[in-house]
């Protein structure tokens, strides 16, 4: 039962209270290019969802199984981001052959993800907050992916009707939506140490 | 007197603009006289433009056929009066700018003047003397089409149809359009008639059930077409029902959801579920091509408004000028500021007052400066506010507001997305909206793009 | 004659009432709050307000002449942004946060988006937040009403100088801690009902609110979607919170009555710029704004969550208008 | 055999690649890493320092101390002593961490060398919000604990910050980032002299 | 502190590196080669020559999820050039290279011409128009203007216009030729059809700048600049034809030469005008005719 | 664009098109997160622009030399292998030599390896140039990336603290008679989001005008 509400917690924080993209500016890339149409952004979300929870399991067990073992700390972020590359490169291809259709709708976002921070901010910021069950990871890496996803909805949403309002010229495109993302920001801080 | 009616039958949305029906509502329908020179449009129905049947110089007789077409949905076209065939000549026309017409010089001297035959018409009339084919072929050779606005021909409309039967006719009595009395005063002066025509529309389309919706703030005509029904001993069949008095309650798909609670398929018409609707001055024109062979060449127009001298409801011989009756009834006041063929919600805005009046003209209404601006600052316009009243009063559930932002920034597949092409251009939108926005003419300029695109529309 | 003739698309009449009719009647709704605000704050009130709203009407008119834009002040709605920030400010707030208040809500709240009718979110709102996360301890510092302290000191903020009269809603978080006594918080209903306790300007006179709301209902300028979705929604969630744990929240009641949920629900929530379009939507958003508030006040650290409500649900709206969306009366066409 | 020498014609460059990087990250690490592993002591020293001025060095004790989090909890606090110059004992450091306004916090404590009065506070780690919760750096609140008595403190909206007792004084519109510090001290700093006074390190067991 | 201290620790932990570096540097470079060949996709040739052009580092920039989906949108779309911020101009100009492969270029430029010459002080009005500023809009009412051919001006094509090569003067659309690239945009935008591409056989090409098929004495009543077909130019050359009460020209057969300048002289209307760069400005108009109109 | 083949590069063309032209934040818009994230204050700034100056040329260095022998499907691995190398190194520096730096900026330094700028470089620049222009174009892309993010960390930090580098430059209310209140926001997200927004309006305005 404890477990379970702990989990619980984790999943509500990382995705409203902690949001990546809200509250550690990770993933912005994404957030700011692909949020102008919102069934673009969902396909988005989807696949860093996808990727996020795979990335979080498998650098963990590295991290925590391997490295950490053997004291190599120091080849963390080397393995991380191979882990990241190398599994989504082989995602996408595996798609792609496969799965067309699916590759269509969602795969097509899989390489933009390799540089996306929100991946690898991820699997560090598990490392940095010392957390010790993997199933705990696998929660957060998700919540995490539903944040982005939420985050970036909400953005394609309001962009799209953006689209039809009058802004001035040279607060089109990024700007504009930049000053829409600081208010965002301004939205979620209500639920700001909502859990501790 | 009737008493008061209080209806309950209605459609969701529309709004309720000022009636303005006492301007004219208690004027007679009076003749008017022929003018000097008519000028009849080649294009006045939904279908086919007519090719001229006549040359110039021609000497032509009153209801002489002087255009036609051989497309299956086109109407022929008659002369009013006894003349000459000036020449045939672009003119201005309400919807197409400029179109081609026939202009009559009225033979003076032997143009008596066509008088209306109401009186051809009383309880003892039996449509059944009348072969289903027969009323079809009158209408089609008497040029009927459509008297509420669309003009669509008649025949097609009555005609059965194998693939779409009909089992129930409705007749719109609604006149839902502010100052407008025409349909109104037919239904009290011309009882007989029009419910003459409601019987051989029935047995054209060999339909059994018929309903006459009239908007509840016509209790006379109400209260006459029910007693015409009763002592023709029709009332099982045919059904007088009052509906709230709301603009758009005459748009047909108002008037369907309204008596039958059923929503027309958007796009559609309908025929497609089983239902022909027809307009109560359509009916008295089949009456009288049926029974007295008369063509179409004469209509009851409306002559009202706040800057006209003398309004009132004249029956006027179809391609008469504007400058016509405008003389006719007294000349304009000096506050006139705008002409609208038809009334102020759906009708056109002219300048040019030799446009002639067509077979839908119902009315034609003059305005004044304050009538106009009556509402806001000057009629300014600012950016939507999002206040949601236009959704509220769209009588087809659409998302004006949307619609008009999409076609604004030339985004012709959102306009789709929030489907322009159901929206009727009723105008209850562009009226209601408190920034003032024209979307209605927003919804039209996108259909007209989306033809465009779509290359249906060659000009 | 025929010189002045017009012509242009159907229809040639239109209703009687504009957008800057719309604004006047927000402006004479919340009268009755400005009223009472300079009643139980005095000059404070008064100056914090005219501030305000000179501010954000000059602010848009040198926005304008940036953009070299036809002025747009004469529909108003630049006013209404300003009272409406005023009236959710502490009382004792120096004036120069006002004046960056009402920059940010009208500059970066309002006209970098297009001006009236493209922002996204509640400028007023935008406004105070910005305040909020800059000057906390300011815009959380309130004074006690002339009403109970002719006084009313003007309070300089020094670091450790805390509440000076806690408002119910305060005391509802103390409560829900544990430090204070409900019964006592629900003894401030007849003072909130008045006004007569602390809070921001235009909120502690529940009465006030109520006529303003009122009007507007009855000239159908709002229309009672939101408002009573906003209500709804708050009482029952507060009723959920008091009925499980009666000794740690305060009384429904209070929490309609207490802080900026009246101001909220007819006068914020129902800002239709950034509402959505259609009344299912609106249903959605005001039960969205009613339960994210009380979420905030019942769970969260802040003792108020309209604002936060507010502002969340405006970044939803595109998303409700997208779900919302109308279908045809004659169904979806064809092709 | 083709394949594994087609292999190799492809992938030679990953393969030396990784083995350069790998050779080159472990020598730096291994050159580096007493360096960094110092600096994480002068941290903690630097701040322990600034609480115990007179101390020379900061010796780690070897006696466990687990400390009850509640819930089932518990926790491991290495406990050093500040000696002076002399090697004498004057007073006792420590590492304490509690969940802030944002995220955790994390505190040097130190007290005197009877652990009796708290030489006060420091911040390894926060990341409360700036303008707010960060204020806990602040000097007016450390202050507060400088030589206040080991006791379980309460906090308080208002008062007197200057005086120095069990009542501390929260700072204003940062109750929770307060409340965190007090909460934090108080869990750990009278279970750390239990477990001391229980070990004999202080007061000779009472 | 003394280099390499900890000489054995080192070395150790360099062991370990470097095995793991290499395990997993050889791992990845066997599963992606393998799956590099079996799971190869044939992909349309032109995406992929677009592809091997753009910068390759899906930073979505230009709106799509990555450079392989930009690659494909523009492929299929061509309008969509010059999204790409990270590649610039030279990445834009190089897909437009492999992009133009198929299109055969013709030999004589295209280039827009307004079919009307009618400016504001030309033109009879018989009312103001209060509606939507669009020339599409305003078409669908009647009697926006008298003329139902002539220019709006309320600028469609201008908008529809991406080089901004078309301008409204004086109530009048007026091509800028050092900017027109025959894209053929503003032919599609204008509701009167009065915008025709026309093949510029010669730098600045002569035109009958009308379109309206009212009679004479009509059209002599709405505008002081409008054809009248009165057929003086036909008796001059061939090139012009009168037909519908309007004369045109034909444009693929025009020459220049003594006979067309005598058409252009004799016009008693002057609406035969030179259009193309450097073009001189047209005769003034004559004066304005009295309104025939009420 | 810096990497066409074809034509002869200018090293100082090269080395303005990083300041200006082709500003990575200001009209790339690439490396947002870290350009949000460490811009409260001009020294994290200052640190992480100079740790990405440091990998960039690095990875350029690396790149540019390898670049004849990439094979197609290994060569985003062997890009981020070595950025991975050097961000590291750059980290391991920073713990040893600015501990404090190192625990403001957090995994903001592990994160410069999936920083857009540094693998576009490597793709665009270093893989198809030789050397010395890899590395004039790896200097002037980190510079131009370090004096944005040094321009937006003073706007922010003399806002949110009355400070910069952390010296206070404007009075700063309190017992000793300032006026100036810091205003926090600037040092939240949203102080980040909109002055960047700002600032990029800022550049939309003068390219444009420039334009004509
Ligand atoms: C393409 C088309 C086909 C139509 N076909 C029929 C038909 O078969 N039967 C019929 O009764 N009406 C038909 N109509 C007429 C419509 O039912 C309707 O009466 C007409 O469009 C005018 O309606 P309105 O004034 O509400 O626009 C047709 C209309 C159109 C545009
Ligand atoms: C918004 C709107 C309002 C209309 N109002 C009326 C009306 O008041 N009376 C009427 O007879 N037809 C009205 N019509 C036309 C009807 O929809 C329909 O075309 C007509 O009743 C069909 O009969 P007809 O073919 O005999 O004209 C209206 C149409 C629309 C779109
Ligand atoms: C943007 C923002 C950030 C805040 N950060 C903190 C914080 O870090 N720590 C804290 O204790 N309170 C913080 N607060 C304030 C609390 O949420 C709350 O107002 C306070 O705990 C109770 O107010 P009081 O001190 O007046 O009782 C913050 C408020 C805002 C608006
Ligand atoms: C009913 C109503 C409520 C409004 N509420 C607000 C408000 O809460 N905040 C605000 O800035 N403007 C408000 N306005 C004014 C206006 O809509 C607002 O300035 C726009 O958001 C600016 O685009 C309101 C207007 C109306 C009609
Ligand atoms: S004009 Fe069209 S959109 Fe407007 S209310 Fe009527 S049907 Fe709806
Ligand atoms: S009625 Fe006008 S202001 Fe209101 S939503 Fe519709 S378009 Fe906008
Ligand atoms: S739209 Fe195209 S064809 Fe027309 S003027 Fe502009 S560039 Fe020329
Ligand atoms: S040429 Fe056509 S589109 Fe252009 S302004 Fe004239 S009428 Fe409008
Ligand atoms: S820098 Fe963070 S996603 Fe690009």
């Amino acid at each position: 039962m404890e477990t379970v509400q702990v989990l619980l917690l984790a999943f509500v924080s990382i995705v409203i209270v902690n949001n990546l993209v809200f509250t550690k500016f990770l993933g912005i890339c994404p957030y700011l290019g692909v949020s102008g149409r919102l069934d673009m952004a969902f396909g988005m979300g989807c696949a860093v969802t996808f990727v996020v929870t795979l990335a979080g399991i498998m650098t963990w067990m590295i991290n925590n199984w391997v490295l950490a073992t053997l004291h190599l700390e120091v080849m963390k972020y080397v393995c991380f981001i191979l882990v990241i590359a190398g599994a989504v490169q082989l995602v996408e291809m595996y798609l792609r052959k496969f799965f067309p259709t699916l590759y269509e709708s969602f795969g097509i976002f899989l390489p933009l993800i390799t540089t996306n921070c929100a991946i690898l901010g991820l699997c560090l910021f598990i490392d940095l907050w010392g957390i010790k069950s993997l199933l705990e990871a696998t929660v957060l890496s998700f919540g995490a992916g539903i944040g982005f996803t939420m985050a970036i909805c909400i953005m394609a949403g309001i962009r799209e009707n953006l689209q039809l309002a009058d802004v001035p010229d040279c607060l089109r495109g990024a700007p504009i939506t930049l000053i829409t993302a600081g208010l965002l920001t301004l939205a979620f801080m209500g639920f700001a140490g909502m859990i501790g | 007197m009737a008493t008061e009616i209080k209806a309950k039958l209605t459609f969701p949305g529309g709004v309720h603009p000022p009636e303005y029906k006492e301007i004219t509502e208690d004027c007679a329908i009076e003749v008017m006289p022929a003018p000097r020179q008519l000028a009849v449009l080649l294009g006045q129905h939904i279908g086919a433009i007519c090719k001229p049947m006549v040359a110039r110089r021609d000497k032509v007789r009153a209801g002489q056929v002087v255009g036609d077409s051989d497309a299956f949905v086109s109407a022929p076209l008659h002369s009013p009066v006894s003349g000459t065939v000036k020449e045939i000549a672009l003119q201005s026309h309400p919807v197409l700018g400029r179109a081609p017409a026939v202009l009559i010089e009225t033979d003076i001297q032997a143009e008596a003047g066509k008088q209306p035959c109401p009186d051809r018409f009383n309880k003892d009339f039996d449509e059944r003397q009348y072969s289903c084919e027969k009323i079809c072929e009158s209408a089609r050779r008497g040029g009927l089409a459509g008297m509420g606005g669309a003009g669509f021909p008649t025949r097609v409309k009555i005609e059965p149809n194998p693939r779409l039967p009909k089992h129930l006719l409705i007749i719109n009595g609604c006149e839902c359009e502010p100052f407008i009395t025409c349909d109104y005063r037919l239904m009290l002066e011309w009882t007989w008639q029009v419910l003459a025509g409601i019987r051989l529309a029935a047995r054209a389309a060999q339909i059994e059930q018929i309903k006459i919706g009239i908007e509840d703030n016509k209790p006379r005509a109400i209260h006459a077409m029910q007693q015409a029904v009763d002592q023709s001993g029709q009332r099982g069949r045919i059904e007088v029902v009052p509906v709230r008095t709301k603009y758009p309650q005459g748009g047909e798909r108002q008037l369907i959801r309204s008596l039958l609670g059923k929503n027309v398929p958007s796009g559609g018409i309908p025929p497609m579920i089983g239902l022909c609707v027809l307009n109560v001055a359509t009916c008295a024109a089949l009456a009288e091509a049926v029974v007295c062979d008369a063509p179409l060449t004469h209509r009851v127009v409306t002559v009202t408004g706040n800057a006209i001298v003398r309004p009132g409801n004249y029956y006027v011989p179809i391609g008469a000028a504007v400058a016509d009756l405008i003389d006719f009834c007294g000349g304009l006041t000096e506050r006139a500021a705008k002409v609208v063929l038809g009334g102020p919600m759906m009708g056109f805005a002219i300048a040019d007052l030799s446009t002639p009046i067509t077979k839908t003209s119902g009315a034609l209404t003059f305005l004044s400066q304050e009538m106009i601006t009556r509402a806001k600052y000057d009629r300014r316009v600012t950016p939507c506010i999002r206040c949601g009243r236009c959704l509220t009063v769209c009588p087809e559930n659409l998302n004006p507001t949307k619609i008009a932002h999409a076609v604004k920034k030339n985004r012709l597949d959102l306009a789709d997305q929030y489907y322009m092409s159901a929206c009727i251009e009723c105008g209850c939108c562009s009226y209601i909206c408190p920034a003032n926005i024209e979307l209605t003419g927003y919804i039209k300029t996108g259909k007209i793009l989306q033809a465009r695109t779509k290359k249906k529309m060659p000009e | 004659m025929l010189s002045k003739i017009t012509v242009s698309p159907a229809p040639h009449i239109s209703k009687a009432y504009s957008t800057r009719g719309i604004m006047l009647d927000v402006i004479i709704a919340l009268s009755p709050a400005v009223a009472a605000s300079v009643i139980y704050f005095r000059h404070h009130a008064a100056i914090i307000i005219a501030a305000c709203v000179l501010v954000c009407v000059v602010t848009e008119w040198l926005c304008n002449v940036i953009r070299k834009k036809p002025n747009s002040l004469d529909d108003c709605s630049a006013i209404v942004t300003g009272l409406i920030l005023a009236l959710s400010l502490p009382p004792a707030i120096p004036v120069w946060t006002a004046v960056i208040g009402s920059v940010f809500s009208i500059a970066i709240g309002k006209m970098v988006f297009g001006g009236l009718g493209s922002n996204i979110f509640n400028p007023a709102m935008a406004g105070r937040l910005f305040l909020t996360a800059s000057f906390g301890t300011l815009m959380t510092t309130w004074t006690v009403p002339a009403t109970i302290d002719p006084g009313m000191p003007v309070i300089s903020a020094t670091e450790t100088q805390a509440v000076t009269q806690a408002t119910p809603l305060a005391w509802s978080k103390e409560a829900i801690k544990g430090k204070a006594e409900v019964q006592t918080v629900n003894r401030q209903l007849t003072a909130s009902f008045l006004g007569n306790t602390g809070g921001c300007l235009g909120e502690t006179s529940t009465i006030a609110l109520l006529l303003g709301g009122l009007y507007l209902l009855l000239k159908r300028t709002i229309t009672f979607h939101i408002p009573a979705a906003v209500l709804l929604s708050a009482f029952v969630c507060a009723s959920i919170g008091f009925l499980l744990k009666s000794e740690a929240y305060i009384s429904p009641l209070l929490h309609l009555t207490a802080g900026g949920m009246l101001l909220c629900a007819f006068f914020i929530a129902t800002d239709p710029v950034t509402a959505p379009l259609s009344r299912k939507g609106k249903w959605i958003f005001g039960a969205g704004v009613g339960a994210v508030t009380m979420l905030i006040r019942m769970v969260g650290e802040y003792p108020e969550g309209v604002m936060f409500a507010v502002f969340l649900m405006n970044a939803a709206t595109p998303l409700i208008d997208r779900f919302c969306k109308l279908k045809p009366a004659g169904g979806v066409p064809h092709g | 055999m083709d394949k594994i020498r087609f292999f190799l014609q492809q992938s030679w460059l990953l393969i030396s690649a990784s083995l350069v990087f790998g050779v080159l990250l472990a020598a730096l690490n291994a050159q580096w890493e007493p360096r960094i592993k110092a600096n994480e002591i002068a941290k903690f020293n630097r701040r322990a320092l600034a609480l115990v001025p007179e101390a020379s060095t900061f010796e780690t004790i070897d006696s466990e101390i687990i400390v009850d989090l509640g819930k089932g909890q518990k926790t491991h606090v290495e406990v050093k002593k500040a000696l002076d110059a002399g090697g004498e004992l004057i007073g006792w450091a420590f590492a304490v961490e509690g969940s802030g306004f944002a995220d955790k916090i994390r505190l040097v404590l130190a007290a005197d060398a009877k652990f009796e009065k708290l030489r006060g506070y420091d911040v390894l780690f926060s990341n409360e919000t700036p303008g707010f919760g960060d204020k806990i750096k602040n000097d007016f609140f450390k202050n507060q604990f400088h030589g206040a008595p080991v006791k379980a403190y309460i906090l308080n909206k208002i008062g007197d910050a200057k005086t120095i007792d069990d009542q501390i004084v929260a700072i204003s519109g940062a109750t929770v980032s307060s409340e965190a510090v007090v909460k934090t001290i108080n869990t750990f700093l009278r279970q750390v002299q239990e477990a001391l006074r229980k070990q004999g390190q202080i007061g000779n067991g009472q | 502190m003394p280099i390499f201290a900890q000489t054995t620790g080192m070395w150790q932990q360099a062991g370990l590196a470097a095995l793991i570096m290499v395990g997993l540097g050889t791992g990845f470079a066997l599963v992606l080669l393998i799956a590099s060949i079996k799971l190869k996709v044939q992909v349309d040739a032109k995406i992929e020559q677009v592809y091997e052009v753009l910068p390759k580092i899906d930073c979505g920039a230009c709106g799509f999820a990555g450079c392989s989906s930009y690659a494909k949108a523009v492929v299929s779309d061509p309008e969509l050039l010059g999204r790409c911020a990270p590649g610039g101009s030279e990445t834009a100009n190089k897909i437009a290279a492999i992009l133009s492969l198929s299109a055969g270029a013709s030999s004589v430029p295209a280039r827009a011409v307004v079919h009307c010459r009618s400016h504001t002080k030309d033109k009879e009005f018989y009312a103001t128009y209060t509606g939507i500023p669009s020339c599409t809009a305003a078409n669908a009412v009647a009697n926006v203007q008298a003329c139902k051919f002539g220019c709006l001006g309320f600028g469609d094509c201008v908008q529809a216009c991406k080089f901004d090569a078309l301008h409204v003067i004086d109530g009048l659309a007026t091509v800028d030729y050092d900017k027109c690239t025959g894209c053929t945009a503003c032919v599609k935008a204008c509701p009167r059809n009065l915008i025709e591409m026309v093949p510029f056989t010669q730098e600045k090409m002569m035109v009958v700048a009308c379109r309206s098929r009212e009679s004479g004495k009509v059209t002599r009543s709405m505008c002081a600049v409008g054809c009248i077909g009165c057929g003086l130019c036909v008796k001059q050359t061939d090139l012009f034809s009168v037909d519908d009460n309007l004369a045109r020209m034909a444009y693929d057969r025009y020459e220049p030469g003594p006979a067309c300048e005598t058409a252009m002289e004799k016009c008693p209307t002057g609406v035969i005008v030179y259009r193309g760069k450097n073009a001189l400005p047209p005769r003034p108009a004559g004066e304005k005719p009295q309104a025939a109109k009420v | 664009m810096a990497n066409n083949d074809g034509k002869t590069l200018s090293p100082g063309n090269v080395l303005l098109a990083g300041l200006w032209r082709e500003n990575p934040v200001l009209r790339l818009l690439l490396g947002m997160c870290p350009t949000l994230a460490v811009t409260a204050a001009v020294k994290p700034a200052l640190t992480m622009g100079c740790s990405v100056i440091f990998v960039l040329l690095c990875s350029n260095i690396v790149v540019s030399l390898m670049r004849n022998l990439l094979k197609p499907h290994l060569r985003i691995l062997m890009f981020t292998l070595t950025i991975a190398t050097f961000v590291t190194i750059a980290d391991l520096f920073l713990k040893a030599f600015q501990p404090d730096m190192s625990e403001a900026l957090g995994p903001y330094i592990p994160l410069i390896i999936v920083n857009c700028i540094i693998i576009c470089r490597a793709e665009a620049c270093a893989s198809k140039n030789g050397l010395f222009i890899s590395m004039i174009d790896a200097f002037g892309m980190g510079v131009g990336f370090t004096l944005t993010l040094c321009v937006l960390a003073s706007i922010r930090e003399v806002l949110a603290t009355g400070m910069i580098f952390e010296r206070p430059v404007l009075p700063v209310a309190g017992d000793s008679g300032g006026w100036f209140v810091p205003w926090a926001a600037m040092g939240m997200p949203i102080g980040a989001f909109v002055t960047l927004g700002l600032l990029l309006a800022g550049v939309n305005l003068i390219t444009r005008r420039g334009k004509g």
